[in-house]
C-alpha cells in the first residue's frame, strides 16, 4: 500500500486514471504509424477472417430465421465480430473459454460447425445441450468452450475459480471469460476479479464495452474511465483495446496470457466497440438511439477493417471473399433445413441430467407423465409418437 | 371502463399511482426513458421526470439495496426486476433485509412502502432462465406480502393497492398474459384488498386452487370437468403471503375435495404449504388427498416445454382421480 | 472408535477426505490458517498446503461462483459459508448455476463435486442473523442434495458422501451441538447413504419426523410420551433432497399418524412438503391431521427465543393431541 | 472516457494509483508540518473527546460483562475510535448514518445514552429495538442512526438509495455509511458504490480499514492499493486518512460532505486503522496475528493522541480526565444493575412488527403459544409471569 502522507486536505481527483486505447489499424487497413502487425503467417491470417465471415452470416441468416418464426430467438454479434475472434485467437486451444452470449466468432474459431450451432438453435436432438436452453446458449466440453447462462456475471467468478483449477492441476493453459460493460455492474464482477486477483488465478477478464446493455448506455451504467479503470482498483494489470480492431484484439490478449501464464494473475481486458444491431430478435434499438451513431459506428466495421489489412497482405481478394460467402450462406442453409427437420430429445430427457442419476421421484413424474401423454397424443405432438424410443 | 391488456393494467396502476403520490418512484433496468423491456413503465420518465422513473445499473442486489434504503426513508419504491428468474442476486437484500427491516429495529424503521414488480412464468419458449416461477423461494419468509394478479383488472387494482400497503410487496406479474389477456379495467383509481382470495366459481364438488396465469389453466379444467357433471369451485388465492387460509378452507369444508395447480416445481412449491395447512384444518372434511398438479421438479425446460406444463387436462384428469378415489 | 464432537467428527471427514483425493479442496471466509470461526478446517492448511486450503475474500457470492468453476473444471470444492443466514448473496449462484449446470449443459458440464457446508440453526442466543435454518429455500430447486446431519458418527459419514457425491450437496451442521453432541465415531473412512431416512426408534402409535438438531428434540418428546403409553417412531429424515418417500409413508401406514418438527418457521417449511406428500400417500392410513411443531412465522428472535423453539413440551402436547384427536 | 490512444501493446501497471495517507496530528498531539487543526471550539473539542472516551469505558465494561456471563456478546471498536467519532462529528445531526457495527463512537456523538447502549445490550423492555437483535444492533429514528444488521455490506446500497431519497426531499442533508474493508468484498459494495455514482447520490462511503476482517488480513482480502483505489474506478472523488487521527478524520468528513452536498455525488473516505483488540468476545486473535504488530499499533493510540493535542491546547488536564472516567464508569455500571433489571419485552411483541399488523395466523400463533406457556410457566420463566400485561 502507498506510504507516502499529506498534510492538506484534498479529495483525490475522480479523473485521476485515464487509460488510452490500444490500436493497431486504420480503417483503411493499414497500421497506425508506429504500430506493428502480430505475426500471422497466411493461413492462420485466412482463418480468422474465415471465422470472422462465417460469424457475420451466421448471424444474418438466424435473425431471418427468427422472423420468419423458425427458431424463437436470436441474438448477433454485428460489429464485435473482433473482439470476440481477434481475442480467441491468441489463445490456446486447452484454454478455457467462458462467455456472456454474443462471442459465437470465438465458438467458431474453436472448431463449432454449421451444423452444431444449428442443432443447439433448433432445440433437436443432436443439440449438446439437449434442447433445453434459449438459442445461442452454446457449448461444447470437447472445445473448452463452459456452456453460456443466461443471468449476467455469474461466469466471472466461475472462470476464477475454474483458472484456480487449472493452476492447481499443472495445466498450461488459462482462462478467458467474457461479460458486458453492463454484466460488468453485477456483484458477482466484484466478487469475480477481486478473488482471481487475490488468490492468483490466470484468468482474463474480457469486457466487451458495446456501449449498451439492451437499452441502457454505458454513462448511465456507470461513471468513470470506463471498466477498465477498475482494472488498477483491484490491483491487476489492464489493458483498454479497440475492440473493432482484430489485431490489437489479438495482441492484447496474447500478451495478457503470457502474463497472466508466466505470474498467476489475472488481466482485465477493455474493448471497446459497438452493438451494431439490435439487442437480440426480441429488441428494437430505435427507442433509445440515433441512427446517427449508428452510421458513424457503421464506418467503423471490424471485419471490413480487417480484410483491407489481410487483402493489402496480398492474401486476399473480391473472387475469394465472394466463394466464402457463397460456401457459409450454402452451408448454413443446408444445415438449417437438416436441423430443423430432426426431432426434440426424447421425453426421457426432461428427467435426466437434474441429477447424475434420475431420482425415484422424477422416474415416478415421468412415467406419470408419459401415461398422460398417452391418453392425449395431439396435444404433445412432439414427442407422443416416439415415448418408447 | 376501457380495454387494456395486463401491461396497459400496470402501466395505468404506475401512471395513477406516481401522480397521485409523489413519493411513489419506479426504478430498474432499461425501466427509464425506454420504459422497460416489456415498456410496463412506457412515458412515466417523461411524465414524471428522470429523478422519478430511471434506468439503473444492472445489479438486482444493488436495485433492492437502493429500494430498500429509499423506502427507509419514507419513499415509495417500485423496483422492476426485469425477469423473476433474476431476482436472486437480490434474495439477501431481501429475505434478510426487506423482510426483517421493521422486526429487527423494533418499528425503528421500515421499508414498507416497498413494491418490487416482476415478471413470472413460463409458456414463452423461455427455457430455464425466462419462465421460472419464484414465488414459493419468498412464501418461507414472514415479512413480506407476495401478489399474482391473474388479469388486467386485478392486476391494476391488486398494483395500487401493493404500492399504497404498509408493508414490503413482491408483485409478480404473469408475463404470458402482459398482451394476451384484455379485458374491462376501470378507468379510475381503485384497489382490491391483498390477502383475501377470490372465488372466481362456485361449486360444490371439488375445489380448484391456483393464482395468475395458472387460473386460466385450472378455469379451463373446470369447463372440461363440468361436462362430465363435475361441478367445480375455482379459487384465485391472489395473495400468497399472506394466504387466505379462511376461504380455502371453508370451500374445502363445502366440497370436500381440492386441487392446488402451480407452474413451479412440484417439490416445496406453494402447493405443499396449503395441502399442509388444509389437511390439518379439514381432515374431517376430505373425501380424498389433495391433489397437486405443478411443473416436473427439473430445471424449466424449453424443448419440452409443453410437456412439463400443468395444462388443462392433467388438471383435469386429476380432478377425475379426486372424485373417483 | 474415538469420543468425537460433532465438529471434530467433520474436521476428521475433511482430513480424510483431502489426504484420499487430491482434488477435494477447501475454503471459504477464515477458513486457512486459522481453520474457521468455528475450528471446523482446523490443521488443514498446515497438512495439505494453502493451495488446497485457504481463505477467501469475504464474499459469498464469489465463493460459490468460484466453487461452481472449480467443480466443473473436476475438483471437489468444499466451500464455506461462514453462518447458514450468510448463504443468501450466494442464492443466485446456488439455485440458478449449481442446481442447473449439469442440466443445461446436457451433461456437457456439471459441478457434482461440489460440497457446501454451513453451519446452521438456533438455539445459540445468536437472533435473527446466527441462528436461520434455511433448508427449505433450497428444498424448491431441482438439482441440488440438502443433508443434515444429527451427531458426530452421521456427520463423518455424511460428509463424506457428500464430498464425493456426483451431485453438488448442501450439507447444513447443527452448529448448536458442533460442542455439545459427543459420541463414538469410526476411526476409518466410511460413507452413509444420502437419501435414505434412518429409523431411529421403532414405535406403532405415531411417527415423529424430524433432522439434525431437531432430533435431540423429537427423541426427549418420545420418551416424554413414552411415560404415557404412547409408542413412537422416530424417525431422521437426514437428506432433504432427495427426501425418502417412501420410508416416511411406509412408518405411517403402520402408525396412521404423522408430526413433523423444524426450526425454521412454519410457513412454507419443508414439513409442509411431508406433510403435502403423505397425505397423499398415505391418505387412507391417516387417523388424525398430520401436525407441524414448528418455528412461528417470525424472523428468529433473540429475547423470546425460548418461546419461539419447537422445544420437547410441544412436541409432546402435539403427540397428544394427534393421539387424542 | 480518455480519448488517448497507443500503438504499442502494454499492459498498464496494476500499481499505476498510489493514494497518499491524509495526515495532520502527529502521536505527540503536535500538528505535522504545513498542517493546521479543524477550527474546533473549546466546548466542541471537549465534547469529541468526552465521546472517545465514553466508547472506550463503554468497550471495556461491556467486554468484562459478556466475561461475567451477563450478555451473550460484545463487539469492541478500541483502536478505531477516532475513526467514527472523528467521522460523526463534522456531519449534521440531520445527516442519516448507516453503520456496519464498530461505530458505537458515532452513535454516542449523536447523543445514544449510557441507558440505551445498556438497555439493547441487555434485549430488555426498554431496547428500542425491542429485544430482537443480539447486542450492538444499535438504531435510533431520533438520532438518525440506522438499526444495525449483521449481514455485511448490504447497508452500503441501501445508503444509497437513502441519500437518494433526501435528494429527491431537497433536504440539506448526506448519508454517511460505514464498513469494514473486509465487508468491501461483497457484492453490495460494488452494487451501493456503483449506483451511487451514477445516480448521483450524496452519500459518503466510509471504510474502516483495520487491517482484519476476523482472522483474514487485508492482503487475502484484496490486492492493490487498499480499497481507495477502487474510488477512481467508479469515477468518484477519494481520499485516504489516517484513521487513528481524529482532527484528519474530521477534515476529511467535513470537505467531502461538502463537495457531496454540493455536487450530489458520492465520495469515498478510507480510513486506515487497526483493530486493537478481538473481532468480538467470541474471537481470540493471538490465532492469527502476533503480539509486535498488535504493539506496534498500541502505540498509535487515537485517543491518546487526541488527548495530547486537547491538553496542548490548554482545554484538558489530568483532574479533568479522571473526572471524566469516574463518571462514564459510575454511569454505565448503574445503568448495567438497572438494565439487566429490567424484563424482556412482553410475549406480545413476538408477532409484532412482522407487518405494520400481525396477521391472522400469527394471532393464532401467538395464542396457541401463551395457551402453551400457562401449561408449563417454568419452562418459560421470563414471559410466563407477565402473558397478560
Ligand atoms: C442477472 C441478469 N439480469 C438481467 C438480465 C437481462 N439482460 C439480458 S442481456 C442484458 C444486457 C446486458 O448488457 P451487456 O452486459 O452490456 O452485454 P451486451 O448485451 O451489450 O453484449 C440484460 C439486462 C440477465 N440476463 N441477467
Ligand atoms: C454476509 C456476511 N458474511 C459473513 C459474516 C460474518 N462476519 C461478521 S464480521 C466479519 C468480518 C468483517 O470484517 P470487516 O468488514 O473488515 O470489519 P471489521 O470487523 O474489521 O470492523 C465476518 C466475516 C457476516 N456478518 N455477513
Ligand atoms: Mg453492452
Ligand atoms: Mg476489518
Amino acid at each position: 500500500m502507498s506510504q507516502s502522507t499529506v498534510h492538506k486536505p484534498e479529495l483525490m481527483d475522480e479523473n485521476l486514471l485515464s487509460i488510452p486505447t490500444f490500436k493497431l489499424l486504420k480503417q483503411d487497413g493499414t497500421l497506425y504509424q508506429g504500430a506493428s502487425a502480430p505475426d500471422f503467417s497466411e493461413d492462420f491470417a485466412v482463418k480468422v477472417y474465415q471465422d470472422l465471415v462465417f460469424t457475420r452470416v451466421l448471424d444474418e441468416r438466424m435473425i431471418n430465421a427468427q422472423r420468419q418464426g423458425r427458431i424463437p430467438f436470436y441474438l448477433a454479434s454485428l460489429g464485435e465480430e473482433a473482439a470476440s475472434v481477434g481475442s480467441a485467437a491468441a489463445l490456446s486451444d486447452h484454454d478455457m473459454i467462458f462467455a456472456q452470449y454474443r462471442e459465437q466468432g470465438a465458438l467458431r474459431l474453436r472448431g463449432f460447425t454449421a451444423q452444431q450451432f444449428m442443432d443447439q438453435c433448433f432445440s433437436n436432438e443432436l443439440d449438446l445441450g439437449k434442447g433445453r436452453q434459449m438459442p445461442i446458449h452454446y457449448g461444447s466440453k470437447a472445445l473448452n468452450y463452459m456452456t453460456i447462462s443466461s443471468p449476467l456475471a455469474t461466469q466471472i467468478p466461475q472462470a476464477a475459480g475454474y483458472a484456480y483449477g487449472q493452476k492447481l492441476a499443472g495445466l498450461d493453459a488459462v482462462t478467458i471469460c467474457y461479460f458486458g460493460e453492463g454484466a460488468a455492474s453485477e456483484g458477482d464482477f466484484h466478487a469475480g476479479v477481486n478473488m482471481a486477483a487475490v488468490l492468483n488465478c490466470p484468468t482474463l477478464f474480457l469486457c466487451r464495452n458495446n456501449g449498451y446493455a439492451i437499452s441502457t448506455p454505458a454513462d448511465e451504467q456507470f461513471k468513470g474511465d470506463g471498466v477498465a479503470s477498475r482494472g488498477i482498483g483491484y490491483g491487476i494489470k489492464t489493458i483498454r483495446v479497440d475492440g473493432n480492431d482484430l489485431l490489437a484484439m489479438y495482441e492484447a490478449t496474447r500478451i495478457a496470457r503470457d502474463y497472466a501464464l508466466e505470474n498467476n494473475a489475472p488481466v482485465l481486458i477493455e474493448a471497446m466497440s459497438y452493438r451494431l444491431g439490435a439487442h437480440s430478435t426480441s429488441d428494437d434499438p430505435t427507442g433509445y438511439r440515433s441512427k446517427d451513431e449508428e452510421a458513424k459506428w457503421a464506418k467503423k466495421d471490424p471485419v471490413l477493417r480487417y480484410k483491407h489489412w489481410l487483402t493489402k497482405q496480398g492474401w486476399w481478394d473480391d473472387d475469394k471473399e465472394k466463394a466464402l460467402y457463397a460456401e457459409y450462406r450454402e452451408d448454413i442453409l443446408s444445415q438449417m433445413k437438416a436441423a430443423e427437420k430432426r426431432p426434440v430429445p426424447t421425453l426421457d430427457h426432461l428427467i435426466e441430467d437434474v441429477y447424475d442419476q434420475p431420482s425415484d421421484q422424477l422416474r415416478k413424474q415421468l412415467s406419470e407423465l408419459k401415461q398422460h401423454i398417452r391418453q392425449y397424443p395431439d396435444n404433445y405432438p412432439k414427442t407422443a409418437g416416439r415415448l418408447d424410443a | 371502463m376501457s380495454q387494456m391488456n395486463l401491461l396497459q393494467a400496470i402501466n395505468n396502476a404506475l401512471d395513477i399511482a406516481m401522480e397521485k403520490d409523489d413519493k411513489v418512484v419506479c426504478f430498474g433496468e432499461d425501466v427509464g426513458f425506454f420504459g422497460g423491456v416489456f415498456r410496463a413503465t412506457s412515458h412515466l420518465q417523461e411524465k414524471y421526470g428522470r429523478a422519478r422513473c430511471f434506468n439503473t445499473p444492472l445489479v438486482e442486489q444493488g436495485i433492492i439495496g437502493f429500494a430498500n434504503g429509499l423506502a427507509s426513508q419514507g419513499h415509495k419504491p417500485v423496483a422492476e426486476i426485469q425477469f423473476g428468474d433474476y431476482i436472486f442476486p437480490a434474495f439477501d437484500q431481501i429475505v434478510n433485509e426487506t423482510a426483517k427491516f421493521r422486526y429487527r429495529s423494533g418499528n425503528e424503521f421500515d421499508v414498507g412502502g416497498l413494491t418490487i414488480r416482476t415478471p413470472y412464468g413460463g409458456g414463452i419458449k423461455g427455457g430455464h432462465y425466462h419462465s421460472q416461477s419464484p414465488e414459493a423461494y419468498f412464501a418461507h419468509t414472514p415479512g413480506l406480502k407476495i401478489v399474482v394478479p391473474r388479469n388486467p383488472h386485478q392486476a391494476k387494482g391488486l398494483l395500487l393497492a401493493s404500492i399504497r400497503d404498509e408493508n414490503p410487496v413482491i408483485f409478480f406479474e404473469p408475463k404470458r398474459l402482459y398482451r394476451a389477456s384484455v379485458g374491462d379495467v376501470p378507468e379510475e383509481d381503485y384497489e382490491l384488498p391483498i390477502g383475501k382470495a377470490d372465488v372466481v366459481r362456485e361449486g360444490s364438488d371439488i375445489t380448484l386452487l391456483a393464482w395468475g396465469a395458472q387460473m386460466e389453466i385450472i378455469s379451463d379444467a373446470a369447463e372440461k370437468a363440468d361436462k362430465d357433471g363435475i361441478d367445480c369451485e375455482v379459487i384465485d388465492l391472489r395473495s400468497i403471503l399472506p394466504w387466505d387460509i379462511e376461504t380455502v378452507v371453508s370451500s374445502v369444508q363445502k366440497t370436500g375435495r381440492l386441487l392446488i395447480s402451480h407452474e413451479a416445481p412440484l417439490t416445496n412449491g406453494f402447493g405443499a404449504e396449503i395441502a399442509a395447512t388444509v389437511q390439518e384444518e379439514a381432515f374431517l372434511s376430505l373425501e380424498s388427498p389433495i391433489m397437486r398438479v405443478c411443473g416436473l421438479d427439473v430445471p424449466y425446460p424449453l424443448a419440452h416445454e409443453t410437456e412439463y406444463m400443468p395444462d388443462a387436462t392433467k388438471v383435469y384428469e386429476a380432478i377425475k382421480r379426486s372424485i373417483h378415489y
